[in-house]
Order: C-alpha cells, then structure tokens, then sequence
C-alpha cells in the first residue's frame, strides 16, 4: 500500500511531515555529511537576529530526567550573512528552509522579514516570539497577546512567504495566542518552545547554566506539548499546527498528528540520534500501512475523545 | 564521513575503582578515526541518561593484516554514563557516533614533541603517540596522577618508543607534585630555540597552568578541551569556547572547531567550569 | 556535628523538611505499616472535598518520561469522614497534619475550613487551587488572580491554621499569583501541582487517561518546578514556600530549599520507595555536616546568582 | 508487614520469545507471601521506567528444611519493566516490595477447587495449589493458552496432584478454542449442587467469561484483577476496580482490596482496558 506523506501547512508544502527544530540542527548545513536534507519534510534553522550575536557563555545546556534546559542565547550570524552565505547552499541542497527568526523590537522582526522577502529559496518564516533565554524579544512578546499580535501584523505586512509564530509553552491558556496569531494574519502556529526551568548545583549553590534559567527540552515536555497541540486545534481547527516537545520516535510524533498537528519538529532527539530522520519516516509509513491508512492528512486531528 | 554504530563490547578492563577500559567493535568507525578526535557515546537505552557523551578515541585495535577492527575508551567514572561504562559487560552493546572533531596537527622531525596528561586526559595520546613515532618523532610523555596506582598504560607509551616522565601528587611514583614539575625540569634542559610541539590534556586548571608555562617559554600549546557537548556535531551550540582573536572574543563551537585549540587563543576565565 | 532540621513554615513547625505530597500518600493511615508517621516533617492528606466523591473511572494514571500522568479525579471520603475517622488516628501517631482541601465553589472551601477549624490536629491546611483533574474548582481558582484572593480570603475569614495556597505551574506568571495569596491572608504558599498534560494511545487513537487530560508530576518536571520556586522567593522573600515537583533524593530536595522553599513535598517518589523519608532525612544531614551548615533554615534561598 | 528487598537473581528460564521465570534470592519477603498476593518490582535503575509494576509471587523457593529462601516470577514480555525482566541475568538486583494485597481465600475439603489461567495469569495458582492440597482440596486447573508451546508448567501443577485440562486457541494442544471449552464441560459434568470454588487470572475479557458462565451456573468466581498499580499500598488510588454493591458502584482499591474480587461485582463494563 502506497501512503501519501506529504502535507500543507499553511501554504507551506512539505514531502513528508518531519522539520528539524530550529536551534537543533543549526544552519542545517552542518549535517550535509551525515543528512540528505531534502529527504526532511522541511529544515528550521536557528534562530536568527538581525545582527550576529555571540551568545551566553558555556555552560550552556544541562541535562536533567529525561530532558534538557538550554541558554545558548541565541548565538548567530545574523539575517543578512544567513542569506548571503547559508541559503544558497541550503537551496542548492533541496531543503526546504524554514527561517526561524528573533527581534528585539517589532520592528527588528519586520527588518528581517522584509530581507528574507528578497531572498531565494525562504519556505517559511517561523517568528521566534517565544525564546526564553534572552532578556529582550523572544518571549517577552510570545507571552502577551497585544506583542503576539503586534509582532504577528507587522511581519505579515511586509512578507508573502507562510507565517508561523511559534508559541510559547510558559503561559496560561496557550489556545488564546494561537487565536491571537491567526487574528493578526498567521498562516499556522508552531509550538512548543521550551520551558522556562533552572537546575541548581547544590555543592556550589549555583546555577547549573551561566545564564541561571533555560529552556526546557525533550521528552519530558512532550505530555505537556502534546495537551497544548490538542487544545490549540479544539480553540482554532482551520489552523494548521506544527507540533513539537520530545518528539524521539514515530510514535511519538503519531501522538501530536493525531492531537492535531499537521507537521512536527523534531529538536533534541537530532542531538542523541542524527539518523533520527529514516527512522521517523520507516515507523510512520509503517503505521499507516498497519492502519490502512492513506495519507498523514488524513490522519491529522484524528482522536477520538468520546468515552469508550 | 561520521557513522554511528552499535559497537559490540569485547572487553571491559577495570583498572582502578575509577578507571577501565573498554574494547569495542567497530571497524567502520576505527578505521576514519585520526589522533584526537572523538565519539559521541550511548552507552544505555533509553532516556537516562538523555544525551550521549564525547570520549576521545584510545587505541586502535587492528587484525593480523593491520586492518583496523575496533577501538577502545579510556573511562573513568564521574556520572551516569562514565559509570554505565564502567560496568559494561562483554556482549553489551554501546552507540558510537564518530569520527568526530579536527585531529591533532602532527609535529614533524627534527621537530620534538611533548604530550602533557592528567589523569584520564592520557586518552587521546596513545593515537598521537602512535601517529608521532610512524614519522619518527621523538616523543615524550608527561604523565601526572594522584598517585602511582593513577598512572596507567606508562609501559605502553615506553613501547612505543616514547620517552615517559611520570608525576603524581603524593609522590608515589616519579615526580612529587603535579604535571609542571617534571615540565618546568624539562624546559630547563632543552634549547629554546629547537623546534618543539606541546600538546596537553587533562583537568582544566592542568591545562592553562601547561599553556601560561609553556609560553613563558615561548612555546604554543595545543590543548584538548573537555567541554560539554550535547551533539557532536555542530547542531546545538553547546560547547563552545571563548577565542580571543584580533577581532575580539568569540565563541567557537568545540565538536567542529576543536576539540584541540591553541591554548594561548582560549579565554580561561569564560570557558565555565 | 549536630545539625538542626527543623523548619517554621508560616507557623507551622516541622521536625524536618518532608513532608508527603497530598495524594501520593493517601490519608497517611494506609502507610501505617511502613513508616513511623511521627518521623516525617508532616503528611499533606489526599484532597478532600465536603463531600465524598468517587473520582473518575480507570485508567486513571499513565507514566510518562520521567514521569507520570494522573486523573484520580479528588475520590474521597469528604470532609467530615475525614475528620471522625482519620483524623483522630493520625493524631495518635503523631503525625503533623496538613489538610489539603479542594471545593467548587468559595463557600465549599470555607464551609470545609470551618469543619476543620474545629476539630483536633491539623496542623495547617492546604488549599487546593490548583487541581488539574477536575472540571469544578480547583485550578479554576487557582488559574486566576481575582479567584486565588477570593479562596485564601474567604478561609482566612474562618481558620486560624497556617494557611498555604498550593499554585498551579499552568500559569504564565506563578509569582503574581504568590503575591495575590500573600496579599489575601496566606501564611506560605505551597508549589508546583501538576502540569495539565495529556498522552495518545496512538494504536486506538483515544487518550490513554479516561479523563483525557491529567496532570504531570515526577522527575520531568524538576527544572520547571525549580525555576518556579525560584521566581517566587524573588517576587516574595519573606512569604515561606513548600517546594515540590520531582523530588526523588536529598539532592532534589537541596535544590528546591537552595532555591528558597523552606519545606518540601514528596508525592510521585513515594510511589516508587516509600521508604524513601530515611533516605531523604539521611542524605539532607549528611549533607548539612559535609558543608558544615548547622540547620536547614540558614540554606533556605541561599542561591547564588552572581556570575562566577 | 511489606519489606522493600533488592532481591539478586538466581536464575532466569527463558521459556519461549515471550515467557520466562525468573528466581529471586529473598527470604524475608517469600516468607511471609501467601497465595494471590504480588509485589511491586523495580527491574532498572533510574527513572526509565518511573514506577513499580506488580506482578504475582509464582512459586516459593525452600531450602532442605522447608525455609522460605526466595520466590520466583513467571513474566511475560509487554513493554519496559517486563522486557526488562525478561533480559535479566544472574547476579542482576532487581527491586521487589511485598507482599502486598489480600491473599485467596481458600476452598476447604469437601469443595473442590476450579483454577481458571490464561497465559500468564498461570503465575497466582502454583502457590494456590499448593495451598489447597495441603489441605485435601480435589484441585483442577483449566489452562489455556494460543497453542501448545504457551503451556508452561503444566506438569509441576500434575506434580502437586492437580488435574490439568489444557486447552489451545489453535488446537495444538488440549481443547482446540478458549478456557471455557473445557470449563463448560466440566460444569456439564458436575453436580449444581457441589460444593465449588472457581478462581480465574488471565486476560480481562477471558475473566469476565469464566465470571459469566459460572454465574450461569449459579456459581461464583474469584478472579484476581490487573488493574494498572502506580504504588501497590494504597497511596495513589490508581487501581480502583468498579464494584456493585447494594449501595451503588463504588471504586475500589485493587491494591488494598484486591487483587482478588468476587467477579459478579465488578461492573466490568467500567474496569478500563
Ligand atoms: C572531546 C572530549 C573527549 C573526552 N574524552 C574522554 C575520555 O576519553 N575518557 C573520559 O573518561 N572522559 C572523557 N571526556 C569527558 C567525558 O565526556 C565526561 O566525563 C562525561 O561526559 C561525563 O558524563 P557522565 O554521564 O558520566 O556524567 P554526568 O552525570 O553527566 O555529570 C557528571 C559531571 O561531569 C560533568 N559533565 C557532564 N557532561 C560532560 C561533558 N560532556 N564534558 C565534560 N564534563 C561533563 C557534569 O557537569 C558533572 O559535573 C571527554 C570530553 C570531551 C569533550
Ligand atoms: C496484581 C497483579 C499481578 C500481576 N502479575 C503478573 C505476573 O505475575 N506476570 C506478568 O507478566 N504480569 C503480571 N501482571 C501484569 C504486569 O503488571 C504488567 O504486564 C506490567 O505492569 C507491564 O509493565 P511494562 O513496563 O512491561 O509495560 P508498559 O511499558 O508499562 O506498558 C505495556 C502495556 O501494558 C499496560 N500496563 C502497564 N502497566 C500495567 C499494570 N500495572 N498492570 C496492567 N497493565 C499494565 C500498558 O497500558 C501497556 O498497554 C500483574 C498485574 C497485577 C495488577
Ligand atoms: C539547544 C537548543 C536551541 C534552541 N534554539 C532555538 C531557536 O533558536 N529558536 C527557536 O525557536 N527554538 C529553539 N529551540 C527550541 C526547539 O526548536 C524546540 O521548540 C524545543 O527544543 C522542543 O522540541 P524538542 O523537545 O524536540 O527539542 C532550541 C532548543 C534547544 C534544545
Ligand atoms: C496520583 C496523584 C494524586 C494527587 N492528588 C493531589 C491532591 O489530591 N491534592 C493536591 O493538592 N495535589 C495532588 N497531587 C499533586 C501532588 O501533591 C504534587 O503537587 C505533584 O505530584 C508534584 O510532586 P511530585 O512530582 O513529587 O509528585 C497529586 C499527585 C499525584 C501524582
Ligand atoms: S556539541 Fe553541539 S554544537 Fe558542539
Ligand atoms: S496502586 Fe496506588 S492505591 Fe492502589
């Protein structure tokens, strides 16, 4: 039985529905050796300011039960030498690229977009309005609807490409954002970021991180990740989702499709298994079969909630 | 080109309560590996610990025919999966994600060359020992521990042909006190002038006290830096070291970059722990 | 060295800083044969409402990485019950009792404290603010500012007891709502309950949990719970805070007291050891001696956050 | 009173892909476990799996004088713990707390005892066994299995003087179709009036039919209840079984309560998977 992988996410067409995370898999260009990029569904790469940035200095991640927290602090190249000196190869490679994207201000988003709107080969613009390891952008936006939507319009007014604001998980009632998003002109929303945490070191009574809080990561927020998707898709069901938190296994990506997410991205589990990829298309292809089941979009939403 | 690969363990060698080598299967991986890169380690299922692990390749194993088969790790126990390791049992299998990381640049004769270990940071040294006596280098072995049951696989560099000064804290064996008092001797008794490589690894404080020595000689070193890493691969950012450079300091990403740097070129101070 | 363990929490005095997680320990009574109650700082009991209920049907729970998910849906033996059967036995033992209390309405949450006020033995109450499981109260209130002073106000009203709000984490900002319960009459706040999160039998497509949503506890949720903990002795430094989410062994605990609470809960590692108060207690000492710190009150909020 | 014992593996029998038992080296606990009663394992270090799983005592190991030494589990592979158990080697420590929950009440001579095992559910009946022969008590077990190859132990329980009826879903072996094949001949065979007591483990559907068709016969069932067990002491009211009673369907604890409930009061529509 020949199933159908690919998908539409708000204009943007994908041949299967598997991205790298943004910030997991930097430029993408990095995993030419190990990765034939245009067999991923789609490459979201990290997080971009308009100038380059340097970053928190290490230590940077710490691992903890079944997760990761995170303050890389965005360290980057900047918007104009992604395009100048990634995009090209990217292009060149077949994948499509997802440009993941931070300001400080409204109109340092709106300043990236509009040169990502002159570029070749921009599949999507993902707003990072949900970064919680920096001390301006990011999250301060993500976490009001007012800079949701601020951020939201003014980008749509200067790009054509699929807009996606990705969502923070460190809010009450994360459906009203996505409202929010799709209000203020969203193609689709992507969640979850990650999880404001910390870890303490308890000989030294010290942070674990130089930036003392990060992000939360891997399969420990996927239950949380996963309650997220399905009430975003109850509160907005004509708007597509891009899933993600913990997504190690086919499985695992089957349990956001089915709550609602049209694409997933796959972040931390790149970092323990960068042929993760093969295995996450061979497991879902498998489990369509098993099911008789034709096409991932059929299969997008699909859970049944009525009591057995 | 990196491969991963579900290495065979066809032996565990416990040589201290901390310390073990481990032999692993994996001809693929072995045969790529150049003296001072690394493998991403998995030694455990699931999700504990999450992350894999970097550890320098050891020795390579090879057949009759000089055909590599395997390598081995240099371990010792500090957390989950150095302890994971350390109780490996022939037939366990370990994920081995590598070759990984830019080797080592070999010293060429008439040039000398120096490797510098603390404790387990002797792991890198039996490949670049290996690699240096192929070219005929002369070369020697500083070799410090806390005690003389720390100082491992000395013979083996002695088979090689290389020249080893041994240190250990409580001066159980050779020197008394740490890895610079056999050095500073050494810098004492050769020529400024005659050509010289440096290469260090070991705990931290060792290697930016073996680089400031060093170029109070007016010698570079070329460290082998131990920070975290969550990817090996350049993906995540997380371990990077602070370079100083005409331009300013930098962050620069280890697994791709390193893990071998120029000592005088690293920011101690912003390096983390 | 002799070290001191004992903590004052909002008036409440404990001979340490354990205490069981309310419903992770039942009324206490069912662990009567395997721990001297009397040695545990206090026993938070299973939330009680004025009445008995039954809860939701099985499956109720459902481990995820690192941890669990539960929808017990508050069963239980109601206010009164719990007062003429349990109450009087776990005074017997000696053990320092916290009721924990949960109602639908403001009045429901009074009526119980007033119940409570005159019986013998409780020794604070703790107000559930913050279940996840149930569609009337608890984290209705607990997830709004006004709702969280309406509760602690109305019970300050009528009890005397050392009052603690325990937060919800499915807030964007659980510091205002620490303020909002200082500020309404709490003695202490007590934090993190679970995360709302959700898991998907992918093979049925159904919810794995017959509730469909339950809350997270256990390991996977430390960083989260931390941080949090963090957040609100910055907000509130004179408030006392019982710290809880993932605490398996001393160092856990360290890392919450570090952080500033100055009693923690132990709810899903009872579960797996439910002989792990001794082994708590024993790591706690071993460590105030290692560090040569003489009580557990001189490490509360002791984290160090200037750069090394 | 429960004891929490990390109990060392004596042996593993892998008895098919699927099966195997498992001898555990615990005295204090086997000791005191009576027939039906479980204990709550922890096969792996770490957080992965997070909780406990119960699982029933299978045989009690004796020395020469008759004194308890350890126990065995019969285990069958489902996911992590049980896979877990399932790769155990000797020498391994696995985590066992009990025993725990409400032993069978035992039938008393004249009245004869039915035993009614699917698959794995065979684990609570050798300890019933041997309980009820010790006291004289004309046993038979009903055993089935997928085919003849699932049919674990059937001798040992012949050994104790138990009548077996085997039966297969494929016929390979016994009654070609489910346990109550054989069951409904046999109570075709017997007199209504009889003195009986039915027990039945095994998967839910199969227990709810034995409970159904002895209750067509007038005859009640013990059957001994999975119910999903986050603490097995009554802490987490997790394991709560719908039961019928004159004053309503209440939830109750398995842990406490159960395992073992009369099968004409569960409201099984309500049991969950
Ligand atoms: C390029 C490279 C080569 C290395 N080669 C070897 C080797 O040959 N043999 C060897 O025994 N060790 C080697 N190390 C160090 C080894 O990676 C760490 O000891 C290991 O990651 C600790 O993992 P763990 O799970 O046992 O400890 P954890 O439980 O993760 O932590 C224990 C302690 O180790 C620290 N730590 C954790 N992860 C790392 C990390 N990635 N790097 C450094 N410190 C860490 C933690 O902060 C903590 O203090 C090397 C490191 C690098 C970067
Ligand atoms: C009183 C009692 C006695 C038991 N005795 C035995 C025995 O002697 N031998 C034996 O092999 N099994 C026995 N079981 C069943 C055994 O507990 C489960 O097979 C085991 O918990 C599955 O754990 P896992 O980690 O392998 O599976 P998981 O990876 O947790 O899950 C695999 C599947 O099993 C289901 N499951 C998970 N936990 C339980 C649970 N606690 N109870 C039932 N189903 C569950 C899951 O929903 C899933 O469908 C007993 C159960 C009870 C309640
Ligand atoms: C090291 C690291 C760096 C990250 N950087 C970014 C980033 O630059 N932009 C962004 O939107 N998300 C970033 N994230 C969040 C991930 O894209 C993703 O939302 C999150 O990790 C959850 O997915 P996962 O559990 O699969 O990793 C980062 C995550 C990690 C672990
Ligand atoms: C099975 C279960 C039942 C719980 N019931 C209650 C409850 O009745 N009242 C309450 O305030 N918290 C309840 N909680 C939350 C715990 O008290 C605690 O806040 C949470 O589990 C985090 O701590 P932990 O990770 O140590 O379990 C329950 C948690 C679990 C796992
Ligand atoms: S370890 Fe991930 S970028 Fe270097
Ligand atoms: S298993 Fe926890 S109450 Fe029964």
């Amino acid at each position: 039985m020949s199933v159908d992988l690919s998908v539409d996410v708000g204009g943007l067409r994908l041949a299967n529905p598997f991205i790298a995370a943004s910030g997991c898999f930097g430029y993408g260009l990095e995993y030419d050796e190990v990765v034939d990029l245009s067999t991923l569904g789609g490459v979201a790469v990290k997080g971009l300011f308009l100038e380059p940035r340097e970053g928190h200095p290490p230590v940077r991640i710490v691992e903890t039960p079944s997760g990761m927290l995170n303050a890389i602090g965005l360290q980057g190249i900047g918007a104009r030498r992604f395009v100048a000196d990634k995009l090209p190869v990217l292009r060149d490679r077949g994948a499509v690229v997802i440009v993941n994207i931070c300001g400080s201000t409204v109109d340092e988003y709106a300043e990236i977009a509009r040169i990502l709107e002159d570029a070749d080969g921009v599949g999507a613009i993902e707003l990072n309005i949900s970064c919680p390891n920096i001390s301006k952008g990011g999250m301060m936006f993500g976490s009001s609807l007012q800079g949701t939507h601020d951020v939201v319009s003014a980008v749509r007014r200067v790009t054509t490409r699929p807009l996606i604001p990705k969502l923070t998980p460190n809010v009450a009632d994360v459906a009203s954002f996505a409202l929010a998003a799709r209000d203020a002109g969203a193609d689709a929303v992507s969640l979850v970021n990650t999880f404001l945490a910390m870890a303490i070191d308890v000989e030294t009574r010290r942070p674990k991180l130089s930036n003392i809080v990060g992000g939360l990561s891997g399969p420990a927020i996927r239950p949380i990740a996963v309650r997220m998707v399905h009430e975003c898709r109850q509160a907005a069901p004509d708007l597509p989702i891009i899933g993600m938190g913990g997504i190690m296994t086919a499985e695992d990506a089957l349990e956001f499709i089915i709550a609602g997410a049209t694409a997933v991205q796959v972040g931390t589990a790149n970092f323990v298994d960068p042929f993760v990829w093969d295995k996450l298309r061979d497991g879902l292809v498998a489990y369509l079969r098993r099911h008789a089941i034709s096409s991932v979009a059929a299969l997008v939403g699909t859970l049944d909630t009525t009591r057995g | 080109m990196p491969v991963d690969v579900d290495a065979v363990v066809l032996s565990n060698t416990q040589l201290s309560h901390d310390y073990n080598s481990v032999t692993l299967a994996a001809p693929q991986l072995a045969d790529q590996a150049e003296p001072g890169q690394f493998v991403m380690v998995k030694a455990t299922a699931g999700d504990h610990p999450l992350l894999r692990r970097p550890f320098s390749v050891f020795e390579i194993q090879r057949d009759g025919d000089g055909r590599a088969t395997g390598f081995s790790l240099l371990n010792t126990r500090v957390g989950v999966t150095t302890r994971a390791i350390y109780g490996l049992r022939r037939g366990d299998r370990v994920r081995c994600l590598g070759p990984l990381g830019r080797p080592f640049s070999l010293a060429t004769p008439p040039a000398q060359a120096w490797m510098v270990a603390g404790g387990v940071g002797l792991a890198p040294f039996a490949t670049l020992a290996t690699s240096l006596r192929a070219r005929q280098v002369d070369t020697t072995l500083f070799y410090g521990g806390r005690s003389a049951a720390d100082l491992f696989y000395a013979d083996m560099f002695g088979a090689l042909g290389v020249h080893v000064r041994l240190s250990t804290d409580d001066g159980s064996r050779g020197d008394h006190g740490n890895v610079t008092v056999p050095l500073r001797a050494a810098f004492a008794s050769i020529d400024r002038g005659s050509p010289l490589r440096l290469y260090a690894c070991g705990p931290t404080p060792m290697m930016r006290a073996v680089t400031d020595l060093a170029a109070s000689e007016g010698r570079n070193t070329d460290v082998s830096l131990e920070q975290i890493m969550g990817c090996g691969l350049g993906g995540c950012y997380s371990c990077v070291v602070p370079l100083r450079s005409a331009a300013g300091t930098h962050f620069v990403r280890s697994c791709l970059a390193g893990p071998i740097f120029d000592g005088s070129a690293v920011d101690w101070e912003r390096l983390g722990r």
